[in-house]
């Protein structure tokens, strides 16, 4: 008897199917932005120089974003304050999915543990983050190594609390009962049964992490506190535009912006497609 | 008996607050104990000051007593309902919480409110029409939000209507130049629509795309199958089934939201020179004001637990389904 | 060599119990039927003398002994479904091989086809799948089996099939069978003595 | 084999089917891991024929594939679904607009599970269903007559679903079939799970519902079950109908049945020999070329393993065999 999986193909006439839409959609989104980043690290100096003769110019050509009160292209300013920002959430996330892994797989360790990891998500999420943010900054006295602590110090309940659920409810499962009752230790069935479950989670909750991270820390520089003024990070760049609203000069608080939505929207898209690549059941709208 | 039950399990959860409280008071007055703040350079600013003053000074705030003391101090007044005197505003910190809070509130409430109801109805809608092109458009359009940066969209509201339209004021809650008392309820008003606006946009990407999913969940789901089958459709099936199955969750999602809407609060008052209290915290965070920073922390984690709170009650006892699940366990 | 459950009690609430004061014994080579209702409390004691279940009062025993933690359960239990007793993310060969290598008499016996091995376990039916996961758990330090409804999702034919080989296998290793269903019918053709859970509850 | 009142049943069969399924095939678009879109075949080239008056079961094991059967009677199949063949209700092509037509009025759905209801609306509301409310009162006092026929009392009606038991849930479903009048009542696994007692009087039901004129079609995967009330067994097999026998042709060793697996499953029951033939069913995705029994069966030829066998109609009953006569 043959065995076949019969593979729809659309051929050309009806385009891409889903999984190369997917696939071609995740990497045009990783590739922007690893271009932002690789531009933003090879601006000098002498590219953001400042020019008085050409001071607060509207868009044009020459200048796709303007110019600011210095003669600063802000074209230019905006991709290294996007590149700033794409670092600080990467090592925010980083350190926030670290902080989960580990408090995730302490919870399973036994019951008090597992409360105490729920106690300590309970009070991370009972103030206002932005607001933990602002304290945690403080006590690390400010400055741009105060917001980026604080930002990566706050990231992780979230993802904490699905790890969690998740490690529970796998414990509840059958064939995890199968295996101690084969004699495997908790060690084996924590490496072989659970942590399969729980990678793709991890990855997914890393790279859905980035968004909030970079948004906290455009945030809190947006509200003064951190990077200092000299920096190019876009909070900075549109706290500074708030001067120049009433003279009408739109394109410094516009563009910026946009830019830093563009990349949000580009995490939450690689975000999001990679998830319908792993659970395929949720793919069918 | 239920009301029985509800007192008991709002106690339990009085005393958690009561525990959070400490834990978070504890927490806070160390983190900012452990910064290089200096409370005596952070109240004197500018201003040049004899040296004997300074010393009275660092007495009251006590900069040379060891942690613990100045801890206890802190919170023996908390208990009396005193947080001490804002540096910046120069007054008791729960005055300047009451003021700042109210205005907040109405702020907070009011954008709460609409985005709740907007985010439902266009969740509902998108759900509804799943595929299609209004869908889609829903869609895009709570992604797009999701993503903005809530000081940025304040700032092209107010680049739009203020600067360029000139519908409303560019900044402050009242006129600049009248006096408090002669604000007339109408500039209120006035000062009070774009903030909100602002807010309620941002409110209405999560709510909807939440309210979305789930409908088209319940509408998968077997109980709506039969429903079909026993010759239900359309509006009807979607009014009788659907809704009633994802007002619920919709509702407690939106009363979990309050920590975001405080956040939200913060950047759009900043922007809008809204006189609130996450204006407030910025210019403490700003300039050191550790006891209305605390103070407000205090306050805004009452805010949140109040929301959660809401939310448990609306789990624990308004969604018949959850004694089902106690009877089994 | 004898099962022997003494005295087990349970129940999730206080003065509420789902067992009490059952005893149930079973010797090796022995089949034993178990007929009860669904609802009776049969899994309960399914899981209390397989290990599964710890919160109960009475003791499990092989010939006075207790059952030690975290070896090899010379107890194993097969459940109804199937496909929850399997990790979705691992490959049949893992799952079948994961408590001991398991020959290839055993799985001819069960008739596990060579290319199910490379499947994963949402592409097999559940009679499939609960072939394998008879297969391992029949090692050779496997003692006593229970067998909780596990034929009831399948079709007549592979119910017989599956009963086939079990009894075979069985009889080989010399292991006990405790066979619980509510199938009067095919209890009477299987099993050498039977008792009803309802005699053994004593509420 | 034990016998409930078999003869008053058995009625002569002068008219037409009510309804005529012909020759229906299903399968889903699917994605598997990594985005691999696949076309899953469930059901094929089934055919089956349900009459006024008599209780037709349709038996296969758990997961084959029944249900979709039944909510493609009822145009409830889920978007990715691909139903080919056609159908016929009383004598009218049944479309998926007349199928939402007249479903929940002409034919009814006896779902599984508590699953099925509403879990946050009282039992009696959603018994009722959707009517105007010039109506409400009437059809409400149905409900009430019904339910106290199925002992519920009065207190269910403002229940909600998981506060009834097992044995009430089935009882609520069957009534909600009973209070719709319909003519054609499908009965998606309704016994698993009952005991003995709750069993017999669940059966009761159907034979209840057939005697009123009703067509019934009875899925189940319990064989037993199905001899007790039916009056025909359809013989579910990897996706299609085998045999449509008479309930008659299950006498003493099964001589009379039609297609060797019908035989091999009968032979396989605990109370007839308990013994088994060879091999698996096909599964759902493997390609066949022949007829699905091919690699099992004891009396294949060539012939077999060359197309679908074509229908035929011997003895009073439909079987899809090259080699009987």
């Amino acid at each position: 008897m043959s065995t076949a999986v019969l593979t729809i193909n659309k051929g050309l006439s009806g385009g891409l199917n889903l999984r190369q839409k997917t696939i071609l959609l995740i990497s045009f989104m990783s590739l922007l932005l690893l271009t932002i980043v690789i531009c933003s690290l090879f601006i000098n100096e002498r590219s953001l120089s400042t020019d008085f003769d050409s001071k607060n110019l509207a868009p044009s050509l020459k200048h796709p974003f303007g110019t600011d009160w210095m003669g600063r292209d802000m074209f230019i300013r905006t991709i290294e304050g996007l590149g700033l920002s794409i670092m600080i959430g990467a090592f925010a996330s980083l350190i926030s999915t670290l902080i989960s892994v580990i408090l995730g797989l302490f919870s399973s360790v036994g019951k008090i543990a597992d409360s105490f990891v729920s106690w300590l998500v309970d009070l991370f999420l009972s103030i206002p983050h932005l607001l933990l943010i602002i304290l945690i900054s403080i006590g690390f006295g400010g400055g741009a190594t105060g917001v980026i602590i604080g930002v990566a110090l706050t990231h992780w309940p979230s993802l904490t609390r699905v790890v969690r659920a998740e490690i529970k409810q796998l414990k509840t499962q059958e064939y995890v009962h199968i295996s101690r009752n084969f004699g495997k230790s908790r060690w084996w069935i924590a490496t072989k049964h659970i942590l399969p479950h729980l990678i793709p989670k991890f990855i997914l909750g890393t790279i859905l992490m980035f968004p909030h991270a970079i948004l906290h820390e455009a945030s809190i520089t947006f509200l003064g506190f951190g990077l200092s003024p000299h920096e190019p990070a876009i909070g900075i760049i549109l706290s500074e535009s708030m001067k120049y609203l009433s003279a009408g000069y739109w394109w410094l608080a516009f563009f910026p912006g946009l830019s830093l939505l563009i990349v949000i929207l580009a995490f939450d898209m690689i975000g999001e497609n990679l998830g319908k690549l792993m659970n395929p059941k949720k793919a069918h709208d | 008996m239920k009301q029985r039950k509800l007192g008991y399990f709002i106690g339990k959860k009085i005393l958690k607050l009561l525990c959070l409280l400490i834990v978070v008071c504890i927490a806070s007055f160390w983190i900012v104990e452990q910064s290089p703040i200096d409370p005596v350079r952070a109240y004197i600013g500018e201003m040049s000051i004899q040296p004997e003053q300074k010393a009275k000074l660092e007495e009251y705030w006590g900069v040379n007593t060891p942690s613990h003391e100045k801890f206890m101090n802190w919170a023996g007044n908390i208990l009396k309902g005193d947080f001490g005197i804002s540096l910046i505003y120069r007054m008791p910190v729960t005055d300047v919480m009451k003021e700042r809070f109210t205005a907040s509130i109405i702020l907070m409430a009011s954008s709460w409110l609409m985005s709740g109801i907007l985010g439902f109805i266009l969740g509902i809608i998108a759900g509804m029409k799943n595929g299609t092109l209004v869908d889609k458009v829903i869609k895009t359009y709570c992604y797009i939000l999701i993503a903005a940066p809530t000081f940025w969209l304040a700032l092209i509201m107010l680049l739009v209507f203020s600067v360029y339209l000139g519908w409303f004021p560019i900044g402050l809650g009242i006129p600049i130049g009248t006096v408090a008392d002669d604000v007339t309820f109408l500039d209120r008003i006035h000062h009070l629509i774009l903030p909100t606006i602002t807010l309620s946009l941002l409110g209405v990407a999560s709510i909807a795309m939440f309210t979305r999913e789930k409908l088209i969940e319940v509408m998968s789901s077997d109980y709506i199958l039969f429903a079909k089958a026993r010759g239900e459709r359309g509006l009807g099936l979607i009014m009788r089934h659907g809704i009633r199955n994802v007002a619920l969750p919709a509702i407690t999602l939106q009363f979990l939201g309050f920590s975001e809407l405080f956040g939200g609060a913060v950047l759009v008052e900043q922007v809008f020179s809204y006189p609130g209290i996450g204006q407030a915290a910025v210019a403490a965070g700003l300039r050191s004001d550790v006891p209305l920073l605390l103070g407000i922390v205090i306050v805004s984690t009452i805010f949140v637990f109040f929301g959660n709170l809401v939310a448990d009650i609306i789990y624990e006892f308004i969604d018949p389904r959850i004694k089902q699940q106690e009877m089994t366990t | 060599m004898y099962l022997k459950g003494e005295n087990i009690s349970f129940g999730y609430k206080k003065n509420n119990f789902i067992l009490k004061n059952v005893n149930i014994c079973l010797g090796s080579g022995e089949v034993l039927g178990l007929i009860g209702d669904s609802g009776s409390g049969k899994s309960t004691l399914c899981k209390i003398l397989a290990g599964y279940e710890k919160n109960y009062t009475g003791t499990v025993s092989i010939d006075g002994k207790k059952i030690p933690d975290g070896v090899y359960n010379p107890v194993q239990l097969i459940f109804q479904h199937p496909e929850k007793a399997v990790n979705p993310k691992w490959k049949m060969k893992d799952i079948l091989n994961e408590s001991y290598v398991v020959p290839q008499k055993i799985l001819d016996s069960f008739g596990i086809k060579k290319n199910w091995l490379n499947r994963w376990p949402n592409e097999l039916s559940g009679g499939e799948l609960q072939r394998f996961a008879l297969a391992r758990a029949l090692s050779p330090k496997t003692k006593f089996l229970i067998a909780d409804e596990i034929t009831t999702m399948v079709d007549a034919i592979t119910q017989v099939q599956i009963w086939d080989s079990i009894l075979d296998m069985v009889d080989e290793l010399n292991i006990g069978v405790l066979v619980v269903s509510h199938d009067k019918k095919l209890i009477n053709k299987l099993c050498h003595d039977i008792v009803y859970m309802s005699d053994l509850i004593n509420i | 084999m034990e016998d409930i009142d078999r003869i008053t049943t058995k009625k002569a069969r002068n008219n037409e089917a009510l309804l005529k399924v012909k020759d229906i095939s299903l399968s889903f678009i699917q994605y598997t891991s990594g985005l691999r879109q696949t076309e899953l075949k469930v059901i094929s080239n089934l055919n089956l024929e349900a009459y006024s008056g008599e209780i037709l079961a349709v038996v296969g094991s758990s997961g084959s594939g029944k249900s979709l059967l039944a909510h493609a009677i009822l145009g409830i199949l889920p978007s990715n679904a691909r139903l080919y063949g056609s159908m016929e209700y009383n004598g009218q092509p049944l479309t998926q607009e007349k199928k939402e037509e007249i479903r929940g009025k002409e034919i009814a759905l006896i779902p599984q599970s508590t699953n099925y209801l509403d879990p946050l609306m009282r039992i009696s509301n959603q018994v009722i269903g959707n009517v105007n409310e010039k109506n409400k009162e009437s059809i409400k006092k149905l409900q009430r007559y019904v339910f106290q026929k199925y002992n519920l009392k009065p207190e269910v009606d403002r229940m909600f679903p998981h506060e009834l038991s097992g044995g009430m849930i089935r009882r609520v479903l069957v009534s909600t079939a009973v209070i719709s009048s319909a003519r054609l009542v499908i009965a998606d696994e309704p016994t698993p799970g009952l005991d003995e007692k709750n069993l017999k009087e669940t059966l009761s039901y159907f034979k209840d519902m057939a005697n009123k004129g009703c067509a019934v079609i009875l899925i189940t995967h319990d064989i037993d079950a199905a001899l007790k009330i039916s009056d025909r067994i359809a013989i579910f097999y990897a996706g299609t109908i085998l045999e449509e026998a008479n309930i008659e042709d299950f006498a003493n060793d099964g001589e009379n049945l039609r297609h060797p697996y019908t035989r091999a499953l009968w032979n396989a029951l605990p109370q007839n020999k308990f013994k088994a033939i060879k091999g698996h069913q096909p599964m759902q995705d493997e390609i066949i070329e022949g007829c699905f029994f091919y690699e099992r069966c004891s009396i294949k030829n060539e012939l077999c393993s060359k197309g679908i066998p074509e229908l035929k109609t011997i003895n009073g009953g439909l079987v899809r065999c090259n080699n009987v006569s």
